[in-house]
């Protein structure tokens, strides 16, 4: 039969972290599906939330949060996740070790620089709200997802919000030590216990095509758990993709992002791709609460796992 | 029109009657009170006073008057380039604005396209004016290349047909200018001071090419000069203009038979007649000061 | 009379072209995700206008003084280039290579250096501005007609006579044709930083707005960036009819 | 002779400009991640070309996709503007607005209605590169010589007819003026849509350099793009030169 | 320099020495074995063939010569505006480049500043010509001003004085291009055909006013001219030329005194000279075709 057209948008660019995605377009497992996926690059875990639901996309891979905001807001719209990949939240408050912020509750009164609209940025509420910290004392400075660190180098912001292992590579590439020259604090470490970016698929394909989006998860899920195990490959299929790559350091960050977003008590738990329900309520709740939405979605306006692959295929390896 | 012929000053009635034109009768041009302002209110110039005239088919006229009397007003009013401010234009039976015959002008500025060479700016009017333009795309290369290169040869510009506008001295220029104007066989011709940069001989030599042509074909022209000599020699009616606000002051026929020829200017009668018409422009000039 | 019609009529086609975007988009149903309907773009940019207006002055501020430096840079440099066969050779490539870079890969590099803020705007209306103005008064200076030059050659002028009493005036139309472009992209400019690093001006609102996919709030300040745009392009095209009037003439009567 | 020595000072002042940079870093021992040295951009460049080759020739196929329709879109736009009062009063504003939006703010929306890629880089080409060429359009056929005008309106030419064989041909010199700028842009154009949204080209690679730190693949990939954009500028500056060499004429011997 | 005095031509000599410069024997203008060329190779055009000549202060020579023979070339080349391919030019002494004099020129298409009114453009010699270009901000509203409106009203242009050029006649321009190469006493003129445009009254009316100004002020003038009786009229001497490649082919003093009127144009010398001028050209015309 005619293959299934899917176009695919993804959170960020074509990093290693992204490596998966391309494994299984290239290696054929969306081929095995009986899928035509075509990935584009995107500009945000949210807006790839966005992306879905003007329906220039059927399916990509964004933050949970969002959907949850989309959810409450345009009720029906929202994309549904149907894998959970980011089980521990990557977002992190960054600050320099030698600044004058040793504690979340001596943000007030300084600047933070986030990409606006970012899940980090988003978060930035609730996890003030958490933490007793007053948000509107503390200015946000806006710029480009590429100046954050910039900005917190030079001076011009005292915190920073970010996906950490983005900024974990970029201290690395400015030849600074992330562990010894700033501060972190995990949004996961804070009060703050919230899933973030997994697979999304449309309404529309979910309607129209439950097979396909099966098919997506279970192409998915076996690139994801075979790029986990051998990170050499998936970086080696990603610098076909894109020549340009930078081999050592797209390496360094995919292994930090699976040991570090992917690698969790929860997922050796359940697997990878599923979530505890309890946490989610509790996340949804978060969210609803910070953003003072109309109305508190269920979980299953915002995850599936009725397409999920057995628990057995889904085990991530271990880490060496 | 009625109004018009009315309104005719005896003078001009006279003279359009007696001239070449009684075997021609049909009127190609009427003005009927025509005045010309340009610009409102206090700070407008009257370019052209109270004029009117009949022109029949065939007729030669040649327009004399000061600097600035309205001469190339007159024939911007006969090509619909100006439009009355007061009165009625009839050009071929039409107000103008449509244009019922085929027309040529020479500008008193060459005005020559700075992007064409000579030839094709010399076969512009083949581009535009029916019903050459039907063929121009077939013929450009061919027919009406050879009969541009024969106007320009008659003009001495042989050498010059590929050169640029700017490559050529002002009389060269005003030569093309005429060519330009000649070379789509118009039935009404307006030339305005079309031999201006030109050495007296070069000149005596286009006023024989110009006279043959008008023989041949039998045109309307009209001319504007500043050479009594040449307006009477070319011309089969001679209008004197007033200083600005120019009105027609005088209409003149000329009685002597065509083909004219150099001699024809020693004769008594001709030296007398451009002594006529210099005593009529003389007092216009002083009382109206040198403009 | 004339006038009114003209005003009338044009404003009939500009309702018209609206009303047809608000009828499209209610026929087929479009989400306004995808495109908001002109009346609710009307109506957020009516109730947001309070917050919006402190924003807009801002970005003003930095687009005006950022053109009035580069029209200053570009008026140099064109006459410069246009004048001179070195700064032809030289100045011309270094400035197209500039020129020719985007900006939104310019701009981080000015926020690396000069900070968030104002200053990457201003700096980026500038060299923005600075483009037009040199492309289109060098062409005006290297075109300027011979003849006219001569009558000043002939009494002895030096090129700098020349270039004030022929080259310049004859290049104002091309000046001004320019100064339109040139405000327009400043604006552009200012508002394009402001997009990539500062907490303040239009820019930052629109990078919000899409940020969060509030897409009736993106296309209010599109509107608003529009209007601008179009009362600035105005303002210019209004110096320009006024001092190269001689240029567009045209016969009082015919 | 005169070619060579104009060559050869053109070459020094512009090595010197370089040579200047890399001295100046090298003296202020700047960091290369404020701002790399020219021969570390250099080395870059040359390394890795055969990987930015490619996106190069996407982004010039998009760019000339782009610009080849802005073009022609352009000169039917000025031409309308340019000659008629009614297209002047309504198009003009829509133009003047629509192109005083910065792009970065439109380019989501391109994003939004077909995806991310060709198409929205080819769009924002095309849009970027429609407004200088009706500006000039526009001023070039409105301030066309009358006298001109009148030697074919004497000869019953119609409207359309003066079009051609006046207006549009004294119109050249500012149209090929445009292009230099609408090529640019256009440039600029696909190269920030890619920055934005695309998996293929410079501005990804751009984008990509500057969000992993690779502050000289960013820097080598802006020489990329200053190259390119001044041989791009070149080429139409070369055709300028060749289609409207009369606007330029200078007396052979004086 | 001996060698351009020997390559003199006798006529041309004796021409000189027995005119009115004989009591003024400094030499203001002399061309040594000019030509000028326009373009490279087959293509190119001789503008000019190898000329020589002499001019001292004071005198007034017309050249009168068919359309395209180079007449233009010699005034640009004295002002400095078209280098000789061969041979030097050297005016008040100095080769041509320095402006060793004040010189005023009136172009044979009247080239005004389409910007600025006719009063500026009139002006503008003295914004750029010292010793006036000192005090130009100072009495470009005061002194400069009335000298311009002076000249204006001289040739009748009083009421123009604030129109732009287009709002002109071509008549009207030329007187003012006539004022604009004098406004600022200049002691070298260089008229091209400048009253080309004009109507024999106004033309004879500016013949006197020249004369009386040159009378006055004794600039050196080098006339072009197509008109023999102007040339005679105003003249000096007058220089004949032969068609294109122009060279000089007569050199002759005219023997009348000044203030010459116009009844010295009716005295029978005057016819004859004339004559003699005219038959110089003629077989020029029939040999070299006829441009
Ligand atoms: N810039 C130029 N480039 C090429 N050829 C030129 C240029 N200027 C003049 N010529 C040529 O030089 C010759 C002499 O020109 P010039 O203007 O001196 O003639 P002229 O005697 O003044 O003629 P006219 O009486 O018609 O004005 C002409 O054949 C003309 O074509
Ligand atoms: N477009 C215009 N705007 C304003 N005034 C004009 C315009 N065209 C001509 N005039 C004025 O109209 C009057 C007559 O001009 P016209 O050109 O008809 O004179 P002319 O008889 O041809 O003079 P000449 O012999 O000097 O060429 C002049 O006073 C002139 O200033
Ligand atoms: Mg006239
Ligand atoms: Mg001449």
């Amino acid at each position: 039969a005619e293959p299934v057209k899917i176009r695919f948008i993804l959170d960020w660019k074509a990093q290693g972290p992204g490596a998966w995605f391309y494994v299984a377009r290239d290696k054929g497992y969306f081929a095995a599906e009986g899928l035509d996926v075509t990935i584009d690059q995107g500009d945000g875990s949210a807006a790839a939330v966005s992306h879905i639901m003007t329906g220039a996309y059927d399916a990509g891979f964004g933050d949970i949060n969002a959907v949850i905001q989309n959810a409450a807001q345009r009720q029906g719209e929202q994309p549904l996740m149907v894998y959970m990949l980011y089980n521990r939240a990557p977002y992190a408050l960054i600050v320099k070790a030698d600044g004058p912020i040793k504690t979340l509750k001596d943000m007030e009164g300084h600047t933070l620089a986030a990409p606006a609209g970012s899940a980090t940025e988003r978060m930035f509420k609730p996890l003030a709200l958490k933490n007793g910290v007053d948000a509107g004392k503390v200015k946000v400075l806006n710029a480009a997802p590429n100046l954050i660190e910039q900005l917190l180098v030079n001076g011009q912001a005292d915190a920073i919000a970010q996906f950490a292992p983005t900024s974990y590579m970029n201290f690395l590439a400015m030849k600074k030590s992330p562990e010894t020259d700033f501060r972190w604090f995990f949004y996961s470490e804070n009060g703050l216990d919230l899933y973030s970016n997994g697979i999304l698929v449309s309404q529309k394909l979910l309607k129209e095509n439950p097979e396909a989006v099966r098919g997506l998860v279970k192409a998915l899920n076996r690139a994801i758990l075979e790029v986990a195990a051998d990170p050499d490959e998936g970086i080696a299929t990603l610098k076909k993709v894109e020549p340009l790559t930078n081999v050592d350091l797209e390496k360094q960050r995919l292994v930090y992002t699976v040991n570090q977003q992917l690698r969790t008590d929860e997922v050796a738990r359940l697997g990878l791709g599923d979530l505890d329900d309890g946490r989610l309520q509790a996340a949804i709740k978060t969210v609803a609460d910070a953003y003072a939405l109309p109305r508190t979605p269920a979980m299953d306006e915002v995850f599936s796992r009725a397409f999920l692959p057995s628990k057995a295929d889904r085990i991530l390896p271990p880490a060496h | 029109m009625d109004q018009s012929v009315q309104s005719e000053s005896k003078f001009a009635v006279e003279a359009g009657r007696s001239a070449t034109s009684a075997e021609q009768p049909s009127k190609v041009i009427e003005l009927e009170a025509v005045s010309v302002r340009f610009g409102q209110g206090r700070s407008g110039t009257t370019a052209l006073g109270e004029t009117t005239l009949d022109v029949r088919k065939g007729e030669f006229i040649s327009f004399v008057g000061p600097s600035g009397c309205g001469k190339s007003t007159i024939l911007r009013l006969v090509s619909g380039l100006v439009r009355p401010t007061n009165g009625v234009v009839v050009v071929g039976g039409r107000e103008v604005g449509v244009k019922a015959l085929r027309i040529g002008m020479a500008f008193q500025n060459a005005s020559m396209m700075p992007w064409l060479t000579v030839e094709r700016n010399v076969m512009l009017p083949l581009k535009i004016v029916p019903p050459f333009r039907a063929d121009y795309r077939r013929k450009r290369k061919g027919e009406f290349r050879d009969r541009v290169r024969a106007l320009l040869a008659q003009v001495g510009l042989s050498d010059f047909a590929d050169h640029f506008p700017w490559q050529l001295s002002g009389g060269m220029l005003q030569r093309a200018n005429l060519c330009r104007a000649l070379v789509h066989d118009p039935q009404l011709l307006l030339l305005d001071e079309p031999f201006g940069a030109l050495d007296q001989f070069t000149r005596e030599e286009l006023w024989g090419t110009l006279q043959a042509l008008w023989l041949d074909k039998r045109p309307t022209v009209l001319l504007v000069t500043h050479d009594l000599r040449e307006a009477a020699y070319l011309g089969s009616r001679i209008c004197v203009m007033s200083a600005r606000p120019g009105r027609i002051i005088s209409d003149t026929p000329v009685p002597f038979a065509y083909p004219r020829t150099l001699e024809t200017t020693y004769e008594p009668e001709f030296i007398a007649l451009g002594k006529r018409m210099r005593e009529l422009i003389v007092p216009v000039q002083t009382s109206g000061g040198s403009a | 009379m004339a006038r009114i019609t003209r005003v009338l009529s044009a404003t009939a086609v500009i309702l018209g072209f609206f009303g047809a975007w608000e009828l499209l988009c209610r026929l087929l149903h479009v989400s306004d995700l995808v495109l908001p309907l002109p009346s609710q773009i009307l109506v957020t940019l009516i109730e947001r206008f309070p917050d919006l207006w402190p924003h807009l002055i801002q970005t003003i501020a930095s687009t005006l003084a950022g053109f009035t430096f580069g029209v200053l840079a570009g008026v140099v440099i064109g006459v410069m280039v246009g004048s001179s066969r070195l700064a032809y050779d030289t100045l011309y490539p270094l400035l197209i290579g500039f020129s020719s870079v985007p900006k939104v890969a310019i701009i981080p590099i000015f926020v690396i250096w000069f900070g968030a803020g104002t200053i990457p705007a201003i700096l980026t209306a500038l060299s923005l501005s600075i483009f037009p103005v040199v492309v289109n008064v060098a062409t005006g200076i290297s075109t300027s007609e011979p003849e006219l030059e001569d009558v000043l050659r002939a009494l002895g002028a030096s090129r700098r006579d020349i270039l004030w009493n022929v080259a310049l005036p004859r290049t104002l139309p091309y000046l001004f044709a320019s100064l339109k472009v040139a405000i327009t992209v400043a604006f552009i400019g200012s508002i394009t930083s402001e997009t990539i690093a500062s907490n303040y001006g239009i820019g930052t609102v629109m990078m919000v707005a899409s940020a969060n996919f509030d897409v009736a709030l993106l296309f209010a300040g599109l509107a608003l960036i529009s209007i601008t745009g179009i009362a600035l392009y105005g303002l210019f095209s209004f110096a320009e009819a006024r001092f190269t009037g001689w240029a567009t003439r045209k016969s009082a009567v015919a």
